[in-house]
Formats: C-alpha cells, structure tokens, sequence
C-alpha cells in the first residue's frame, strides 16, 4: 500500500549527501519548510547547491543553515530580504557562491527541469548583465535568451495538507514554489499540517498529485520564521 | 474481472495481461495505452497498489463505471468512460505531460506494431499514403516514461513477424522498448539484442525465433 | 465594474476574422465547448486555423466547422477518432492541410505560447519523421528538437463554472486543454453552465484565473456530441 | 487611505500615486512594485474596478489587513501582508510569471535608479562591487507586461538626475519603459525622445529639463 509517511523531519532527509543539490520551497518566510530545513542543519550535509527565491531572515531556516557552512552556492532572485545578514555577510567574505537569476526565469527553470525540457527561450534578461554568456536568439523581431531546466536531487516543501497519496494542497501565498519543485526534484520531501485519508481532498482541488511526492512529514504547528527572528533565536 | 480464457498454444492476451501485471511493482506510477493494454489494470496482483494516468488529466484511474453510469466527462484516453479512485486528482494538458516528459511516470505499457532488435518501436502509422496520420501521446510516453513495455501478439494476422531487424513502418521513438510481452514469450531488449526471459508453456525457443525477424537470444541462468 | 459575460455565443464569437487562429478546448468530446463551435459555423468566418486535439466525430461541433469549409488547417494529435469522418474524408481529397503534434508536445506548445516562450526543447519525436525538418540538439548526452510556442486569436473553451472576473472551474477530464488554451488565446471565450458571484468560487480551487479570460457564454444545458452523433443530428 | 500631504512644490508621493492611478483603466490587471509604487492601490478612482496581481501567487490582492489579522502566508512580493479580494486566486511561482512574461499583465507601476532617453530601465543594483546584487521579478515584469509605468522622485536626494541619457546603473531592461510620473512631470518615453505630457503645478519646463540628464520636449497639443 502507498503511504509516503516518514517517520520524522530526521528520517526524512537522512539520504542528503554532500554535494546535493536542494530545492527550498518559499517566498520569504510564507512557505518555508522551517522543520524540514532545521532537520538538514542537524543531518549535517555539506557542500550544499540551494536553489530558493531568497536567503532566509535572522539564524533560523535557511540562514541558518547557510550559517552553518552547509551551503556552497545559493541559486536564488533575491538573496537580500529584511532581517537576511548571514548571506551578505558570508557573500562579501567571498566564502558562498551566488547565480542570481530573475524570479520568473528562476520559476519556469524549475518548472523545466519537472518537465523534461532541458532549456527554452525568454526575453527576460535580454539587453542586461544577466544575460551575459548567454545564447542569445531572435525570433520574430524580438531577442531571447536561452536558459536552462534545473533539477535537484531533493526538494524540501511545506504544503498545508496531504493524504498518504502524496496529493498536496497549499494555503495561500505559501504555494509559490511548492508545486513546481516537488515535479523538479528526484526525491520531494514535503511537511504538512496534516495527513487525511485517501478521497478527503477534492480531487479537482488538488495542486500537486502525489506522483510529485516522495515523503511526507507532519509537522502539525509549523514555526514562523519571522516569529523566531523576532525571538532573536538561531538553530541548533 | 473476466477469467483468462484458454489459448490454443501460448499465452492468451489475460495471460498476457496478467504477466505485465505481475511485473509492475507495488506503489507504481503507470500509463496504459489504448487496446490490450488496458487489461492490465484488471490483473494486479492482489496486496499491490498500483495508480494509473491516464494522459488526458487523470492520476488514479479506476475501473469502468457501471453500466448507466457513464460520466462522458470522465474518460481516459481511448475515450471510454471510466472512473476516479479515492487519492485521485485532475490536472489539465500541459501538468499532465509534465508527468509524462518529466521522467515521473514508471511504466507505461503500449501495443505495437513493430519492435526492433534495439529496442525501435512503430505503432502509431502505416506509413501508407492514404492513412490518416495520427499520433496521440505515444511519442511522448516513450520518449519520457521510465520503463516502456510492450504487449503485443507475437506475429501479425498473416503471420509476419513483429519483433523485426529494423522496423518498417514509421517510428514512434527510437531504442525505448525495455521488454515485450507477446502471447509466445517475455523478450528483453538488452544491449546485445533481444533476449528471450520466459516462454510460454508448451512453447519453443526455435517456435519463438521460427516466428521472430530477427535473432534472439534464450536467457542463460548463470 | 468587471463583467466579462457577453450577451450571446452569436455576439461572443461576432468578430472571429477570416484566417483567424482558433484553439478549441477538448478531448474527444469531453470539454468540446459544441455551441461555441455552431455560434462559430453560424458567424461564417473561414479559412480558419484550428488548434484541438481531435476533428471532431458525427457531423456536430468541430466536425460541423470542418464539413461547412470554414477550417483550411488543423493543428491536433489525433485526427481519427471513433466516428470521425468529414476530416479523413477532407483530407484525403487533400482540401484540408494537417500539421500532427504528439499530443505533449502540442500542449506544450500552447503552454509555452500563453507563456511567453518562443521556443523549447522536447525529447518527444527525436528519431521520428515528426521531427523531420526540426532543429536538433544535444543537452547532456540526449538529442532533443525544438519546437515553438503557439498562440491564437481566439480560444473556444468550456468550462463548468465561472464568476463575473471569469475565474473558471472545470468538470473532471473535461479540463484538458481548456486552462492552457485561456493562456495562449488574445481572446478566450469560454461557455459555462453557471456564472456565480465573485467570491464564491474558493481562490484555491480556481483553475484558470480570470485575467486569462475574455468573454463568458452561459450554456446551461450543452450538447454532449456522443449523443448528437447517436441521434445522426448535424449542424446546422 | 492617508490624505496627499502637501508638498513644497510639485507633486507629493501619494499625488504621484494619484497620477498613476488615473491612467489606469477600468478592468486592468496591474503588478505593482514594493515602495512608492504600493501607494497607487490607495487611488484607484472611483467606478473603476482594477486587479492587482502580486507575483508571488495572488490575483485580486486586497489591501493591507487590519491590525492583528495578518496572516504570514498571505502576503504582497514585498513581503507585506495583504489580503485577498472577491474573486481573487492563488497560484504557483510559474503559472504566476505566465501571466507576467506572457503578455497577460496590463501595466506594472515600478521605482527606478534611472530611465534612459530611449527608455531603458535600471532599478535593481547600484553595481558596487560590495553590493549583493538581488533582482526579483523586475526584469520579468518589464520584458512581459505590456505597459511599464516608472514612478519615482525626478533626482536622487543629491540632486542627481534619474531620468538621463544613458543609464549607468546595471539595467532592468532595455526600452521597456513607457511612461514616467515624477514629483515634477509626467514624461512620455516616445520613438522621438522623452516628452513630458504633463507638469507639477508650478513647476515650469525649464525647471523640469534643468534636473534632468537629457534632452526633453514639451507635448504640443496639436
């Protein structure tokens, strides 16, 4: 029978090696898998590529993962957000590597790699610096770059509800990348307020179908990071 | 669940069935294309889970409703009625694909019309002039799915072989056959050319290759 | 105020142009939008472009549109289905022109061209004579082709539901290519058995947002073609 | 909804906003950019019915929510909360930018470091080796939504001019920029040059073109 259950944040990401490639979920702190991330700083994986729209706020999340030294390379849009110091930080001593990438390319990036196409077409970029060493191409009148799909070894999520299927439903704007990095990662690892049975979710309701979900992890009373950073706490 | 009927010599087309069935692993994802195919689904082995897509916006495919209660919104893609499990979900065109092209899919099982020697497959045209060419999702299944099997009769009405040197007819993607199952046996398509895994009862390894364009070879247990 | 309903399928469809590009929604029957199509055979407009996944079967719908002359081209995967006759038989008079896409590739295409895309790259049909003519490359160690983004004048879609903004629900299977169709259309006309008030749909569950949709067309009670055929009916 | 305080001369932000807000139509989509680009929500007038989309998953953002009913995964791109209107949708990150870069977003209201003459943008990094450069969607939304309205102070507080001949700041984009409102003019970015359409009350073209970089002309109602 399927049932994705792990049997905690730890078992779940257990498996990251060094050197993975991770997929993080979230814009700002809405849609941080704040567990899941917390449970890789203890898991100790190195040499980490992170791709996520930002760099996380205070020593918390992701920063603090970054502040652990777990994370070569960020792949992100916005590595700058209010309360972010240990990106900069880390960023101007030269000791982690940013690809700065524009949040709608970074999106259909990751929505490639979950496609199967290895690279398409956009304006977006063209005529800026981000462009530079890109393949440049017109069609029509009008000129276009190339980018390429991004897959990851993991990914981590958090969605609001599950069933053992894997079927995911989000809330609000705590989707953002959710969906398309559970279709972009070999192994999708999602935290959820709650697993229901099999049938409660509409399934004309669903966002993304369990195909896309490897784990599941139930983490009934998610922290808020921007609580956490006004707490003035840090992880471990 | 209809029983297996019997077959002259061979596997009949349940049998058939019943072996791809067999091999698909508990908690897979798989797509079944349109024909015999589609009688694997009533063959899983009794403790597996398997869900079925259908590539028209279906993850968990049932069974075909009862009689009367045919929703024509609710179709797979041979556009027969059909019905939705619990843990089913809806997702248009381009999401399905994504499931397809993306690598997500286990297995997809699909008819064929001709296989190669190196794993070549036709089953979408003739080729013939005054056919209408059409093509569906085959060529994506087989280009994105991570295990295509075949099933098929061994040989045409008249008697022509199937598994052949080089296919004739048009192809559906090229080198993406991993097994065909027909009614005289279980062929891999490995790097050294098609190797014969099981024969049916009663059947030979020289019947099989009698009816065969190409060589096989017979699986040693080393 | 907002209020994309339009008074008629005749007024929705008023101003489709000879040599226009039509995506209509659909597969097989379910989610065909049929009076939509007849609004479409009564307006008259020919030489037409038509993107959908069949021909239509009996002499209804977009079969009706392809036996009045008004369809020079199609664009599908699927020419033949189950009673599909006036296309094979235009066809092989060769009256009619017929480009096949496998049927991922065709909704990429749409997806890409409401996406803003040009162009990607799909394994699908390397190797094939459909990728004859085609642009190759390799990404890794795989050969993948190029295709280019579609986009439309307008799209024929049916959906279930809508409100007033045109926030569209879709009934099971019939969702197929409506929602990506709304995105690559200039105008998207879509019929809808019911239009609720704005806010009555649940933000989560809508499907196609409306700033994808231009015109809404209440057709409570619509045809289901399989029962046109059955009946031998043909429009007009 | 604060009132326009009153400035030394020119336009306040929030008349700016005001501005803005007029040339918006009735049923726009409009993406709005963090900062003095927010203001505009506050003015649209009355009958009209305007969608603001955010790109981090909204359509129909609301404005902010009242003290003590934020929800932190309801929020704008600047990380605000916000809420949601009647007939608002949430999506993902991708189906969000195939509204942005497909041509679906009406105008988008955007700051600016600096405007060109020919109307190329640059509104996300200064350049300075020490800077950590961060873009966000601003060079989506300026390659994708059919009209781009630029609104900011026409000098920086140094006196700098922000509308110039050449950009010297990184760009955004390149001619993406159609129309700018300033504390000054609202200034047209047209084949022949910028050309302001309209002028602060009190503020004259000499003053207007002596804070600027490049060479303007006045809008002859011909």
């Amino acid at each position: 029978m399927i049932d994705k259950r792990a049997v905690s944040a730890a078992a779940a990401v257990a498996d990251v090696h060094d050197g993975a490639t991770i997929m993080i979920s979230g814009f700002g702190e809405a849609g941080s898998p704040i567990e899941l991330i917390h449970a890789l700083v203890d898991c100790g994986a190195k040499n980490l590529t992170v791709v996520s729209n930002n760099t996380g706020s205070g020593r918390v999340g992701l920063a603090a993962l970054i502040a652990n030294r777990q994370v070569a390379k960020m792949i992100c849009s916005y590595p700058r957000s209010a309360n972010s110091m240990v990106f900069p930080e880390l960023y101007r001593k030269g000791e982690i590597k940013l690809e700065l990438v524009p949040q709608g390319t970074l999106a259909e990036r990751i929505r490639a790699g979950g496609a199967g196409i290895p690279a398409f077409y956009t304006a977006t970029s063209v005529g800026t610096v981000l462009a530079n060493g890109k393949e440049s191409r017109t069609f029509g009148e009008r000129d276009y770059v190339m980018e390429h799909g991004l897959i990851a070894d993991f990914a981590l999520v958090k969605a609001e509800k599950a069933d053992r299927h894997g079927n995911l439903i989000y809330n609000k704007t705590a989707r953002n990348f959710g969906p398309i990095m559970c279709t972009a990662a070999k192994v999708a690892i999602v935290q959820v307020k709650e697993i229901v049975e099999a049938g409660e979710l509409d399934p004309e309701e669903i966002v993304t179908p369990g195909i896309f979900v490897n784990r599941l992890v139930i983490v009934a009373k998610p922290a808020q990071e921007s609580q956490l950073v006004k707490e003035d706490r840090s992880y471990p | 669940m209809s029983a297996p009927a019997k077959a002259n010599y061979g596997w009949t087309r349940e049998q058939m069935a019943q072996r791809v069935a067999a091999d698909i692993q508990d908690g897979a994802y798989v797509n079944l294309g349109i024909g015999i195919p589609e009688l694997v689904a009533q063959y899983v082995p009794a403790g597996r889970e398997v869900i079925f897509q259908t590539e028209n916006g279906l993850l968990g495919m049932g069974p075909a409703p009862m009689a009367g209660k045919e929703d024509p919104e609710l179709i797979n893609a041979g556009k027969k009625a059909v019905t939705a499990i619990a843990g089913a979900s809806y997702f248009h065109h381009a999401d399905s694909f994504v499931m397809i092209r993306g690598g997500h899919i286990d297995i997809c099982v699909l008819g064929a019309m001709q296989v190669s020697a190196k794993g070549d497959l036709a089953n979408w045209s003739t080729g013939e002039p005054d056919a209408i060419p059409a093509v569906g999702g085959a060529m994506d299944l087989v280009a994105g799915v991570k295990k295509v099997f075949v099933i098929t009769e061994h040989a045409t009405k008249s008697g022509e072989p199937k598994i052949v040197e080089q296919c004739t007819y048009p192809l559906t993607g090229k080198a993406v056959v991993d097994r065909v199952y027909t009614n005289l046996a279980i062929i891999d398509i490995t790097p050294e050319g098609p190797v014969v895994m099981e024969l049916a009862p009663g059947v030979t390894f020289d019947h099989v290759q009698k009816r065969t364009g190409t060589n096989l070879s017979l699986r040693t247990n080393s």
